[in-house]
């Protein structure tokens, strides 16, 4: 099958299948259950993941012509995501055989959700200084600590975590990766408002967990490499996902806002120009990172500052709007009280923004690196967190 | 023109300043209006009738003073009728009949003012004012009307008979609107509408507020930036934050300086008011924003959550921001006022 | 929409970019135009004829390839009228008489192109041109004139008769501009002027220009920023620095992505031209000069001496932004063409 | 006599005495040092210096009050504000009595010309890195290096010079202040053309320059402390003058610009909207900062915000007026065309605008200092400049 004849298939297989739903929801959680066995009966849950752990085996351009037509979908996978993303690739990755005989195809098929367990209140862009403990106990491991911003851990039957084993060592050497059952009796996992309202991330507390040994992955204090995995694959998929689309239902965006405003004011009419250059500036850079990636260009750091400019026109773009429409624009039940509740999020989660402008600068520009003082300080002995 | 506080007007600052530390602290905040501070804030500080007239039991001091005041209730963001009732005042000291004034100044009777033209027939009023700041605490609302003789300034008992009004949930978790529908509530004229004036002075006296909050949310994430850690050093040693600081600060400066001089043009040079005021509005009102914002962003994730305290200060600033009208309308007035 | 360069149009770069690195190194464009290069630019690369059919000469590619062509002149900020010459194509190449472009195509006649009109009887021109660029380099002028037939563009020998011209200088050093005053010159009609098409594809053939402008100095504050030191360590290793260029680069990558889509429109997709042209202008344009005010900025006291070259991007960006008339048309023709 | 009759008195003398002519041409030095001869004798130069060193041995009130009257006119002592700023005030706190003896009271009569001769191509922001050598020989030292950015060194007598006389010791450490002859046949003043053309500055190369020990200011490697007290100095100078007017004869500010552009299109009109909103927030808070002058709190730190917010204002002005005067604003006799060519002075004279946020963030918001690689190498290990 060619890829014309790949993508009209999948074309095909969606328009039937895809439902409309995608909201978290606890019973939404069976329904997407269900689709994802669907999905991958069909031939399209890990596509380019190896046939021998239950993906297709097939390259990156079926992948991304599945992802073209799925675009036109709301498909509800949203609970999957991480697995998918992030967690499922570092097992494959990084994982033993066992492992990937164990967890992968009930990943790909979603009969198991996976949460990523790394950011801590005190190690948030600092991921590596972060202090929950995992301690030997013969063939097993005892973790107590706290994680947080940790997506969809109240569905998660698994969590990839990273903890602290060793403390005389400085604090990227110490580190070691686990697979936590998310079930086990120590886990309490508590629901994190953002400011908005809304429960869209969590905390998770470790009180005493076991881990049996055969659930690490990666050696003993090389969790920061498998780590670098883990979060180069969320990069990926935050940055391919940067820009397509999210302008079509966003009140905030040029074509709703045109019909809320006065456009017959100069100034307004001037704003809302400003808005569409800014727009159309990021959407094509998006556009050009794409179809380099298309043709085997990977855009690398530079999708951060796709998501640098993304975030700064969430904000501008809420900000604008609700400068124009006035003081209707903050009663709960506009629709752009709830667009500038959440404006920051995009500055904020998967990176601020100076942690952004650090890995263009670095990585892209390649300026000097800051200089470093937590690299060669025994852990214990380095100032981490919040304190005087 | 005068741009630093007097010795007195730093005593009241301070005065404030210790008072709402004590009294309202932030973790109260969202706990929402609390009539007990508001009586005590009246009652041992005498706020609520700083801008009137000796005469009627006010204290007669000037807009000057009532900006130290707001100042010091926006850092707390102070929730309750405060700037309402302050914005009542400002009004009820420009029209004939001054009855209003002295129950604002013993502190017995909150009060709103509305922009919202309703219908008075010499008794009784009717309308319906979609937006109205602490429309639920205020006891009384006052709104221009529309009559034979012109536009006069009404008085509404909104807790008497032909009044209703239902809470407005807003994006400001700390102050709230109402809805109040007049249908035939017992209204009484307090006099012509005057001229000119009030506008300007509410563009004032929001501008200290936001003046108050901008400073206690760059207070607030300097402090952090100077406890909090990351990759081994204080926040604050970096750059990225040091001179994004650094440029919050000089926001405040000029903040500052537009507010002592807008509120000494309320006080002492009439001619001067309508430029000053609508700079206020103009540069306080984005810079807050901007200071609000930045400092929510410059705290990391932990900003991003409902229990820390930089949404409230976001919020109130975007809701202060568009409180008198979409901003632009002070931006047009300065181009009207500067003959461009 | 094509956004990313072909294998053909990355070489021709590569060809021109090599060309001008050892022809037209920064430390000889202050010495202005050299004809010799500009001949050689012609006659080894045949960039003149870059968008002229075939027919007459050219090698008939498009608006993309000639993006990639001012692209890398800009980032030289080579002198001379190879910009002027380009824009003149562009309107030889729509309008009926195409015998000017043989000689453009060939390398032997430089031009320019002006928007003011000019009185045309028949046979000779009218007319006072205030700003025309590379007017003292140009061998022909074209330029409307208002007939009885309606709008004719009118080509005039700039060398010949009835013209007089002086040189202005201006703020950009590595280029400049004439007066030229047409008394009688002897002048051809070319045909009437088309209604459209021009002036869309000079926005998009400037705001190649301008992403070479910004490019080269982004590059060239990247290295420095590389190898100076300040208080012991490499100054790109500041946030202060470093965030300042990472902003700078998020420019950079947005508008060679609108100049590519512009590019592509005025090749492909005559529909979209006028909005992308008109976005071209209003973003690049900025963008430009943005970036080479900061890179000046970011080179600390040096970069204000007249010695250093940064000052030659910046005057370049500057005398960029507003050749084409005050930016604010470009966001003016943006709102029309939203309909809003 | 009291402040009233002090500036009273003040402004009738100037009115009187006040030329209009401010240009330091050639001719006009011999002008302007004998305007500095008549403000000495009518008891107006070095109002507040000691009497002992020619100076009044009066307050700042009437040195304030005299400034006040002085900025409506336009006084000729533009080559002797490095030596009333910034080297006379060094001289007073930091010399011995004969020093004081033999510069201050020439200085303060403009018989003799200083310059200051800190930075070099290589420590700009850094002026520590400074790399002029001054080796002891007997009771003498010989100078060989390089100044730049030195203002009137084409027409000063003297300059203080800061050398270094220690590379095995850190940066701060081995530097000692001097007075150097600039007559001396090794000194040569070469005139620095600025970005607009104008040769507004100089580099000064020593070759082998003498100075004798009783002209070193300071104790032998105390220097760094010297120039601290000098560039405070220049700090107060600079931020004293910031914002104060400037504005009149500005064709960007305001009141010029809307004679130049239409008016009657809206967005000319709220861009002019925009300039003023800068333009008066800046101007009020200059004169805040002016008025707790006045009252006794002095601004210290807080100037340099001032200092940033005109460096800013200055650039967005003139960046304004030429976008919206368009096309003839960049023919060189257009008065914009200088404006948008000097524009970025203000950002770099006195300190970058990065300098300017730190001192404000290190200062006035009291935020922890960057770490510091340079503070405990000795100098001839330290890299400085530019290099690879």
């Amino acid at each position: 099958m060619n890829l014309v004849e790949y993508r009209r298939a999948a074309r095909a297989w969606l328009q039937e299948n895809a439902p409309s739903d995608d909201h978290p929801e606890t019973d939404a959680i069976a329904r997407a259950k269900d689709f994802m066995a669907r999905l991958h009966d069909a031939g399209y849950s890990g596509i380019t993941w190896p046939r021998r752990w239950g993906g297709q085996g097939l390259t990156e351009a079926e992948e991304r012509a599945f992802a073209a037509e799925a675009r036109d979908h709301s498909l509800p996978t949203y609970v999957f995501s991480i697995g998918l993303g992030m967690t499922g690739p570092t097992i494959l990755d990084r994982g033993t055989d066992a492992q990937r005989e164990r967890f992968l195809r009930p990943l790909l098929r979603g009969e198991e959700i996976w949460c990523q367990l790394f950011s801590e209140p005190g190690a948030g862009s600092d991921v590596a200084a972060l202090q929950t403990r995992a301690v030997r106990d013969g063939d097993h491991w005892v973790v107590n600590g706290q994680k947080v911003w940790t997506s969809v851990a109240h569905h998660a039957d698994w969590g990839l975590l990273l903890a602290r084993t060793d403390v005389e060592v400085p604090k990227h050497k110490g580190l070691t990766m686990f697979v936590v059952d998310m079930h086990h009796p120590g886990v309490t996992v508590r629901p994190l408002k953002d400011m908005s309202g809304r429960a869209n991330f969590n905390e998770v507390f470790f009180d005493d967990v076991t881990i049996p040994d055969e659930h690490r992955v990666g050696e003993v204090n090389d969790g920061w490499s498998v780590a670098v995995t883990t979060l180069l694959h969320e990069r990926l998929s935050i940055s391919s996902g940067v820009g397509m689309g999210g302008q079509k239902d966003n009140p905030a965006a040029l074509e709703a806002l045109r019909t809320m405003v006065d456009t017959s004011d100069p100034y307004v009419r001037d704003q809302l120009v400003e808005l569409h250059i800014r727009s159309r500036a990021l959407a094509l850079f998006n556009q050009r990172l794409a179809q380099e990636t298309e043709a085997g260009v990977f855009p690398g750091a530079r999708g951060s500052a796709a998501k640098l400019l993304l975030a700064e026109l969430t904000l501008f773009q809420a900000d604008l709007a609700t400068q124009l429409v006035g003081p209707e624009a903050v009663l709960a039940d506009h629709p752009l009280s709830r667009v500038i509740a959440t404006a920051p999020g995009m500055a904020l989660g998967g990176g601020t923004n100076e942690i952004m402008r650090n890995i263009v600068g670095d990585r892209v520009l390649g300026l000097p690196p800051e200089p470093r003082m937590d690299k060669n300080v025994p852990f214990k002995d380095l100032k981490v967190g919040t304190q005087a | 023109m005068k741009l630093v506080l007097s010795p007195e007007q730093r005593e009241l600052r301070e005065a404030v300043r210790g008072f709402l530390r004590d009294a309202s602290p932030l973790s109260k905040v969202r706990q929402g209006y609390d009539p007990q501070v508001y009586a005590r804030l009246n009652g041992e500080l005498g706020l609520s009738g700083l801008i009137i007239p000796e005469e009627y039991g006010g204290s007669g001091a000037g807009m000057a003073e009532l900006a130290v005041a707001l100042e010091e209730t926006g850092a707390a963001l102070l929730p309750g009728p405060f700037l309402s009732t302050a914005f009542t005042a400002v009004a009820a000291t420009l029209v004939p009949d001054k009855e209003l004034l002295t129950g604002i100044a013993e502190g017995r009777v909150t009060a709103t003012l509305d922009e919202t033209e309703v219908l008075f027939d010499g008794a009784s009023a009717r309308g319906t004012l979609p937006q109205v700041l602490s429309g639920m605490e205020a006891d009384v609302l006052v709104a221009p009307a529309r009559t034979g003789d012109g536009l006069v300034m009404v008085c509404v008992e909104l807790a008497g008979p032909g009044v209703g009004r239902g809470p407005l949930e807003t994006l400001d978790l700390t102050r709230g609107q109402a809805k109040v529908v007049l249908d035939g509530a017992p209204a009484r004229a307090l006099g012509p509408a005057p001229e000119s004036g009030i506008g300007d002075r509410l563009c004032v006296a929001l501008a200290a507020e936001q003046l108050g909050v901008m400073r206690a949310a760059l207070d607030a994430i300097v402090a952090y930036a100077k406890i909090r850690v990351a990759f081994g050093r204080y926040i604050g040693s970096y750059q990225g934050v040091k001179h994004k600081l650094a440029d919050m600060h000089g926001k405040l400066e000029q903040a500052e300086s537009i507010v002592r001089y807008a509120a000494w043009a309320a006080d002492e040079s009439p001619g001067e008011l309508p430029g000053a005021a609508a700079l206020a509005q103009a540069y306080v009102g984005r810079a807050c924003f901007e200071v609000a914002r930045d400092h929510l962003l410059l705290y990391g994730g932990v900003g991003y959550t409902w229990e820390h305290d930089a949404h409230l200060f976001y919020k109130r600033a975007k809701a202060d921001e568009v409180l008198l009208g979409p901003p632009r309308i002070h931006r047009a007035r300065l181009a009207d006022l500067l003959e461009l």
